[in-house]
């Protein structure tokens, strides 16, 4: 049994952490709510309820994974790139305007589209890259300052050549439907994104953990200076791991207009990148648990949306749950007290057990 | 049980049901002006009749919309209103799938060539024309020898964002100008967002060092931040969508004193007369109502501060514009559609 | 003589389970010299820090001054008069001296500001009372090893510590600063202080201490008078079997040049000439020695050699084929192995695993790879061999580095530097903080590299070793080569002090280095 | 465009660079002093949001400035605080903890401006109060740059006092010691008895502290009411005008400067006939670029300065050096 706790130590304790968070909600919303028990059976149950709204948690997986699977390929490197929502709004705008401007049969113009998507986005993540590699310049400053010029430049690009005149708001034209994907269930919006982003997901893990350069990306992250020891060219990987993030954060922005709006119609940048900092940490980096934490988040966020439509929590108070339950998870040493004690407990025990051995 | 009754999705259980109505806002509630006003109207309508209402605000997530108003049409609402431009697809899609159900949307409307939009009443605001005659009264005043104006021909407009909805303010309110004197320059900035009233600040007072000596606010937020500006370098300016001189009047009467006037967009009015219409059993579903300068779905403010501020002689011919406008002959453009 | 220190059955198990301390108690009598020795992860630095109040034992009693005392950080025991000189240096090295010796207890002026004038002053008092010159308002940075290492003893000696901890504190110094400390450490002791000081040399254990306690395993073996036991003595209790300590003579044979330098000079950051001029070669079958006070070039040499630093002026040859400018990886390839001075800044990643860091030089051949795609099988049953091969203590393959001994952090640089079977090979303190065993292990493997004749540059602090090991010695002296000793065994650790101090230097080196 | 052109070279436009740089230097001191000690803090934006929001709330309600200058730097404080205990206690990652602060503090003004005021937009309906503007007697006499320096709202001279503050603060007083020491090497200030824990906490209060001046300053004297997500990303921008200048007290202001300066810039040039996008880009792309060239003129100075030793070296033989220290090698670039 102790084995067996300290073996998935780290799994049960995230599972009684969001336990606790969930506690500290139903508290909350006990002391804002009138009708506390339909406004938690809103926010913890509803969304598993309804066919709709639990494709509306794969649809907000959907970039939220690509986020955090691109930053956490940076973070691997020690590159805190946190330009994946820039990323994600340029390379939408981008894919959108070549998608618009092009017409090809649909398994060429689907996977063309992606791919320009994708280049825009690792353009945007060369440029810090090349900075910090080339210049030593601090790649959390540029990205993030580059999150905003990708904003402007996005809105810049469709609001002056590619806006649908017809249209009493600024939206791009209509994606052809040879650029579109697929909604796969009737009655819902679930898209052949989530496919997309699974699969990077799985391809990811795959590149971090059994091939030459998954290695040579956390050994850098790891050390610098052992990795250039070991002849690992530490300037490619710099900029190669933030052109992977932009890549990525760029398909994920593009498989959701792609799969879900049809158009450009994003006014603000929608936010995506920032959640995938969170499941990227919460996930440990590792991009099986990003899946997970993905979904997690995606349920939340959905939960949050029923309990403001159904019930009469406010939106904002939402937001402050997510809040707590964001950090209550990554509290690293809630129980690490209790953890230790059974480490101890349990290496006597071997101790005791195989003495003849020490 | 007692609780199950009043509580939850609130069914009352009342002598007579209520009318169920729901408001989403594709946003947020507190711009004082386009939704809050939406909001209003609603309140207003409880009040007066046998109304359940509720208003859900969508943020600004554009992911969710299309989901939340599919949950809202599935559930028990008589009516649900969802209003601009960005929501008419969906309610293109869902008002076909819910015949029993009624959808107003306003400051839009639906394409009622497509099938099956027997249910839905879409309410449009000349924005444009009520922008033309604040521009007009700005032409006025920079060339007059009212207290603040100046001797240059010069006024201003703060945009939120370059968007078409404001850009439709904008290209009224210019050619108000132009109607009235073609040499008076308009100066446009805009914030680039909606939330920022210290940059709408200092927008405005950029505008002003540049010899505005009016500007016109069209920004929720940051549209604020240009008052401010008004207040503090004591310059007159114009609010939007609601009469902000009255929101101010009571908290802050010396930065009321600078609104010259407000471009009234009666969202309030629009939803309230709809319910109405409803209740009588008179409203027209299947097709829009535009409401303009007539139909009192935009126009100039006409409070205390507009006498005292601006003279006779330019509020009558304001008027005359109004009145020439509404009878076809002047004819203002528009940014939307093109 | 009464104890000022009664350490009574400390058990200590990390988080991740390993034990580290099992039931030891030890005893310090007041005013002597305790030397704790044992093997690479007998768990002397954990009972230091369990002293100190670093970590907290499960179990056991510390009682100091006849006090029992329960140190929660190591504050409390500063408080109580106990000072630590720890096994890496813990200086904040952009603050002065000054800032990092009155650090935590700084004086002040009218009550908030620090008082400048006053931490300068303090510091040359405590620094002349011990007689332990340090430069008050230089950054530690700019110091070499051996003042730094000044710097922290007179941190606790500032603290007026009763009791003084040192943590291999030899390990980074050269003979003439060993002997430096020596007497600042004797003299502490004539002053009535204690000193609690852990060595692998044993040679300077019985030097110095009074009293021995000898660790094995997690556990004490013995406590004994020093004066009692020979250093035979100590060494077979450490490890519980003898050890060869006798110079082994040089084989003859040595054969062409591989490795050869030619003017080569090197400009640091801070616009200072590391090296200038330095010419040399190593031959097949013979290892060249580098001897020096640690800062002198010798790491900006090696750094150059490997590939890691490029020359600002010169060239270097392997088998005469220029080498600089070409990548690490190329330079590995060509057949260079490295085994780095400071193992943690270049030679392990310490959060991975010990599988990790053992295929660095390697991971993207055959056979651990295939079309870049890593072959864990063949990965861990390499690395499980390398562990024994090289006696690597450690639980499994997948433990990341960090938590191994620091003896045994070394022993996995250079299980994979030799498994590389490289023509040269470049070795920069081998046995820096390595047990007798394993360095007798590390000379052995070292003497077989070059018997394979093989090229061996060998850049050490500890003199015994590079006499011990050398064919030739190089002596460098402020980025200079200042002596060339063709026959080690003619000379003696005194002989090459007065080159490496700068104080004598041979002319017209340049032809007899290439010999 | 001749009234553009005058304008900006008007004192009006120094003025504006002034007070647009108010709300950056304080949360850019603010990121500073963290960065300096080991614990980014970027949750500035959610401090100063929080700050803007109860200074104002406290003074309507209160009617005394004092008590809604108190209420802003407390919530600051205590934001830092809470950001310490979750990091340094709890051990939440200080990135997430930090993220997590900030949708805390954007949900929960919105919430609690709503229960107070019925309103979610902005506390327009109150009647709040503002710090003062100071006129300075002397300095306003001077003919340019009188207009730009003095009638200037009391937080902007704050705001200039609080770079030299930090200074001190840094450089000479044993707390500021301690914060650079624990910043460089905890172990080492662990080793002499600090408690690194407790200085990293007290750099995320007096965070919290400069983060809350920079809210009061928005929301009580850049206007004078609280707005939703009123920081707008100022507290973001702050963070690279920090990192732009090293941390160092000076290198701080001076980027804070270049930030106000061109933002008022693109502010000016807003009316020009370009589109408004490219121009509100500007101050973004110009902080890009900004940082590059910071760090190539670093590279090129290590380069020449090498060189130039090198030429030296031959002209005028060994130098007599003293026994040279370890180069230490730059991580990141090769
Ligand atoms: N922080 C830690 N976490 C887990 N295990 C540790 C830690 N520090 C040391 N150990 C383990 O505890 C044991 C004792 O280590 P310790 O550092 O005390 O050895 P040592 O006698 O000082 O060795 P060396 O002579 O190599 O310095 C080793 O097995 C080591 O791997
Ligand atoms: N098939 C395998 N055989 C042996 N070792 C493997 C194998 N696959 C992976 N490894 C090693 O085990 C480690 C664990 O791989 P895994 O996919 O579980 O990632 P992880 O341990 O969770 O990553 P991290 O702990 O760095 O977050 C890898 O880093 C690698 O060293
Ligand atoms: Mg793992
Ligand atoms: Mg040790």
């Amino acid at each position: 049994m102790q084995k067996f706790i300290l073996r998935n130590f780290t799994l049960i304790r995230t599972l009684i952490a969001i336990a606790l968070g969930i506690v500290i909600s139903i508290f909350l919303i006990y002391v804002i709510s009138e009708t506390p028990g339909f406004s938690l059976k809103s926010f913890l149950i509803a969304p598993l309820l309804s066919k709709s709204r639990l494709s509306n948690i794969v649809e907000n997986a959907t970039p939220i994974l690509f986020c955090g699977i691109a930053i956490a390929v940076a973070f691997r490197a020690k590159q805190f790139n946190i330009g994946a929502e820039g990323a994600l709004f340029i390379s939408a705008a981008v894919g959108t305007a070549f998608a618009v401007s092009t017409s090809m049969p649909i398994f060429i113009h689907i996977p063309l589209v992606l791919l320009v998507a994708a280049g825009a986005g690792a353009a945007w993540g060369f440029i810090p890259g090349f900075m910090k590699a080339k210049w030593g310049a601090s790649e959390l400053v540029a990205s993030l300052m580059m999150n905003y010029v990708a904003y402007f430049l996005g809105l810049y690009l469709i609001n002056n050549f590619f806006r649908d005149k017809e249209a009493g708001f600024l939206v791009s034209y209509r994606l052809p439907e040879s650029a579109r994907l697929a909604q796969f269930l009737e009655g819902t919006r679930m898209h052949y994104g989530v496919f997309l982003a699974l699969g990077a997901a799985l391809l990811i893990y795959y590149l971090m953990f059994h091939t030459t350069l998954g290695y040579e990306i956390r050994m850098t992250g790891h050390n610098q200076g052992f990795s250039r020891f070991g002849g690992i060219k530490i300037f490619k990987i710099i900029i190669l791991v933030q052109v992977i993030e932009g890549a990525l954060a760029g398909m994920g922005g593009m498989t959701e207009i792609m799969g879900i709006h049809g158009r450009f119609n994003w006014q603000m940048s929608p936010g995506y990148g920032w959640e995938g900092i969170i499941v990227a940490i919460i996930g440990r980096e590792h991009p099986i648990l990003i899946i997970f934490a993905s979904f997690f988040l995606a349920y939340i966020r959905v939960g949050g949306q029923s309990l403001n439509l159904l019930a009469d929590v406010p939106f904002e108070l939402v937001t402050v749950i997510q809040a707590v339950i964001i950090i209550l998870i990554t509290a690293e040493a809630f129980l690490g007290r209790f953890k230790y004690k059974l480490t101890v407990n349990e290496a006597k025990r071997e101790e005791a057990g195989d003495e003849s051995l020490a | 049980e007692q609780e199950g009754a009043g509580e939850a999705e609130g069914e009352q259980v009342q002598k007579e049901e209520p009318l169920r109505v729901v408001l989403y806002v594709n946003g947020t509630l507190g711009d004082k002006s386009f939704f809050d006003s939406a909001h209003n109207g609603l309140e207003m309508a409880e009040e007066d009749y046998n109304v359940f209402a509720k208003t859900v605000e969508g943020s600004y997530d554009s992911s969710r919309w299309e989901p939340d108003l599919t949950q809202l049409a599935e559930g028990d609402w008589d009516i649900i209103i969802a209003g601009t431009w960005q929501l008419q697809e969906y309610l293109e899609k869902l008002a076909p799938m819910h015949p029993e159900k009624r959808f107003f949307t306003y400051d839009t409307s639906v394409d009622y060539s497509k099938e099956g939009l027997d249910n839905v009443y879409s309410i449009l605001y000349s924005q444009n024309e009520g922008s033309f005659l604040v521009g007009a009264l700005s032409a006025m005043i920079t060339n007059s020898d009212m207290d603040k104006a100046n001797s240059e021909k010069v006024v201003g407009f703060l945009g939120g964002m370059d968007i078409p909805v404001i850009n439709d303010f904008k290209v009224g309110y210019v050619e108000g100008v132009e109607y009235v004197d073609p040499d008076v320059d308009v100066l446009v900035s805009y914030a680039g967002a909606f939330n920022d009233p210290a940059k709408g600040k200092e927008l405005t007072l950029a505008m002003f060092d540049q010899g505005a000596d009016i500007t016109f606010n069209v920004g929720g937020e940051t549209g604020l931040g240009g008052i401010d500006a008004a207040k503090e370098r004591e310059q007159y300016t114009l609010g939007v969508d609601s009469d902000q001189y009255k929101i101010f009047k009571e908290t802050d009467p010396e930065k009321a004193e600078w609104i010259v006037t407000s471009m009234m967009k009666n969202v309030d009015l629009s939803i309230y007369r709809g319910i109405r219409k409803h209740i009588e059993g008179t409203l027209a579903y299947g097709e829009a109502e535009v409401l303009g300068l007539a139909e009192n779905g935009v126009g100039v403010a006409d409070n205390e501060n507009y006498k005292r501020l601006v003279p006779k002689e330019y509020r009558d011919r304001v008027q005359e514009i109004a009145d020439m406008i509404e009878a076809g002959e002047i004819s203002v453009g528009t940014a939307i559609g093109k | 003589m009464a104890a000022i220190l009664e350490v009574k059955n400390i058990e200590k198990i990390y988080p991740d389970g390993v034990i580290a301390n099992k039931d030891v108690s030890v005893s310090v009598e007041e005013g002597t010299i305790h030397a704790i020795v044992g093997e690479n992860g007998a768990g002397k630095s954990t009972l230091m820090k369990v002293i100190f109040g670093i970590t907290r034992p499960q179990n056991g009693t510390i009682s100091f001054q006849g006090q029992e005392v329960n140190f929660k950080s190591p504050d409390d025991a500063i408080q109580q008069g106990i000072g630590m000189v720890h096994q890496h240096l813990m200086l904040a090295s952009d603050l002065t001296v000054a800032e990092n010796l009155v650090l935590g207890i700084e004086p002040k002026r009218r009550g908030i500001f620090l008082d400048d004038h006053e931490m300068i002053r303090l510091t040359r008092e405590v620094a002349q009372r011990f007689s332990l010159e340090v430069p008050p308002d230089k950054k530690i940075k700019d110091l070499p090893i051996g003042i730094r290492q000044r710097v922290e003893i007179l941190k606790a000696l500032y603290r007026k510590a009763e009791l003084l901890i040192l943590d291999e504190p030899t390990a980074v110094l050269t003979p003439q600063e060993t002997e430096v400390l020596f007497r600042t450490l004797k003299q502490l002791k004539a002053n009535g202080k204690t000193i609690l000081f852990i060595s692998h040399k044993l040679r300077e254990v019985k030097e110095i201490a009074d009293r021995v306690t000898v660790m094995r395993d997690s556990q004490v073996i013995t406590t004994e008078d020093a004066a009692k036991l020979s250093e035979e003595d100590i060494s077979h209790l450490m490890v519980g079997r003898d050890i060869r300590t006798e110079r082994i003579p040089q084989s003859e044979t040595t054969g062409e040049v591989v490795l050869e330098t030619k003017g080569l000079s090197f400009v640091n950051e801070d616009e200072i000439f590391v090296l200038k001029d330095v010419s040399f070669s190593v031959r097949a079958g013979e290892i060249l020695g580098l001897a020096g006070v640690e800062g002198n070039g010798q790491t900006e040499l090696v750094k150059l050699l490997t590939g890691l630093l490029q020359p600002t002026d010169g060239e270097i040859f392997v088998r005469s084929k220029a080498i600089s400018g070409l990548s690490p990886r190329k330079v590995r390839e060509i057949g260079l192995a490295h085994i780095p001075e400071d193992r943690m800044e270049n030679g392990v990643a310490d959060q991975a695993s010990v599988k990790e860091n053992l295929i660095v030089d390697r991971y993207y051949k055959a056979p651990y790879s295939r079309r870049s795609r890593l072959l864990w099988k063949t990965i861990t049953d390499h690395t499980l061999d390398l562990v024994k091969r090289f006696h690597i203590l450690t639980r499994n393959v997948d433990t990341p580095v960090n938590s191994l001994s620091g003896g045994n952090i070394q022993k996995v640089v250079v299980a994979r530097e030799l498994s590389a079977d490289p023509d040269v090979l470049i070795a920069s303190q081998p046995t820096r903080g390595v047990d007798v065993g394993s360095e007798e292990h590390i000379h052995s493997l070292l003497r077989q590299v070059r018997d394979e004749g093989k090229a061996v540059f060998m850049v050490s602090a500890d003199l015994d070793e590079v006499l011990k090991l050398s064919s030739r010695i190089l002596v460098i002296y402020n980025g200079e080569i200042v002596a060339h000793i063709p026959d080690p065994s003619m000379v003696s650790a005194e002989d090459l002090g007065p080159y490496m101090l700068g104080v004598k230097r041979q002319e017209d080196l340049g032809a007899e280095i290439h010999s | 465009m001749s009234p553009l052109l005058d304008s900006i070279f008007s004192s009006d436009f120094g003025f504006a660079v002034l007070r647009v740089m108010t709300p950056l230097i304080f949360p850019a001191l603010g990121f500073a002093i963290t960065d300096l000690a080991g614990v980014v803090n970027i949750s500035l934006e959610g401090m100063m949001l929080m700050s803007a929001f109860f200074g104002v709330i406290v003074g309507a309600f209160t009617g005394s400035l004092l008590l809604a200058l108190l209420a802003g730097i407390l919530i600051g404080i205590a934001m830092g605080a809470a950001l310490g205990y979750f990091h340094l206690k709890l051990k939440t990652d200080i990135i997430l903890g930090a993220i997590a602060m900030n949708m805390f503090a954007s949900g929960f003004t919105i919430f609690l401006l709503y229960v107070l005021t019925g309103d979610k937009g902005s506390t327009s309906s109150l009647k709040s109060l503002v710090f003062p503007e100071v006129h300075i007697p002397l300095l306003r006499s001077i003919p340019v740059l009188g207009d730009i320096l003095s009638g200037h709202n009391v937080l902007t001279y704050a705001a200039l006092l609080s770079a030299i503050v930090f200074f001190f603060l840094i450089f000479k007083t044993p707390l500021g010691l301690r914060i650079r020491a624990v910043g460089q090497n905890p172990d080492a200030a662990r080793s002499v008895g600090i408690n690194v824990d407790r200085v990293q906490l007290y750099a995320l209060m007096l965070s919290g502290l400069f983060g809350a001046l920079g809210g009061l300053y928005l929301s009580m004297g850049y206007v004078s009411w609280f707005a939703r997500d009123m920081t707008a990303g100022r507290g973001w921008i702050a963070i690279a005008a920090a990192t732009l200048g090293g941390n160092m007290p000076l290198g701080t202001f001076l980027a804070a400067l270049l930030f106000g300066s061109v933002n008022a810039l693109a502010i000016y040039i807003a009316s020009v006939n370009i589109p408004s996008e490219l121009i509100q880009m500007i101050p973004y792309v110009a902080t890009v670029l900004a940082l590059a060239l910071y760090a190539i003129r670093v590279q090129k100075r290590r380069q020449k300065i090498k060189e130039e030793a090198l030429e030296e070296e031959y002209d005028s033989g060994p130098p007599d050096n003293p026994p040279p220290a370890a180069a230490k090698q730059r991580g990141g670039s090769s």
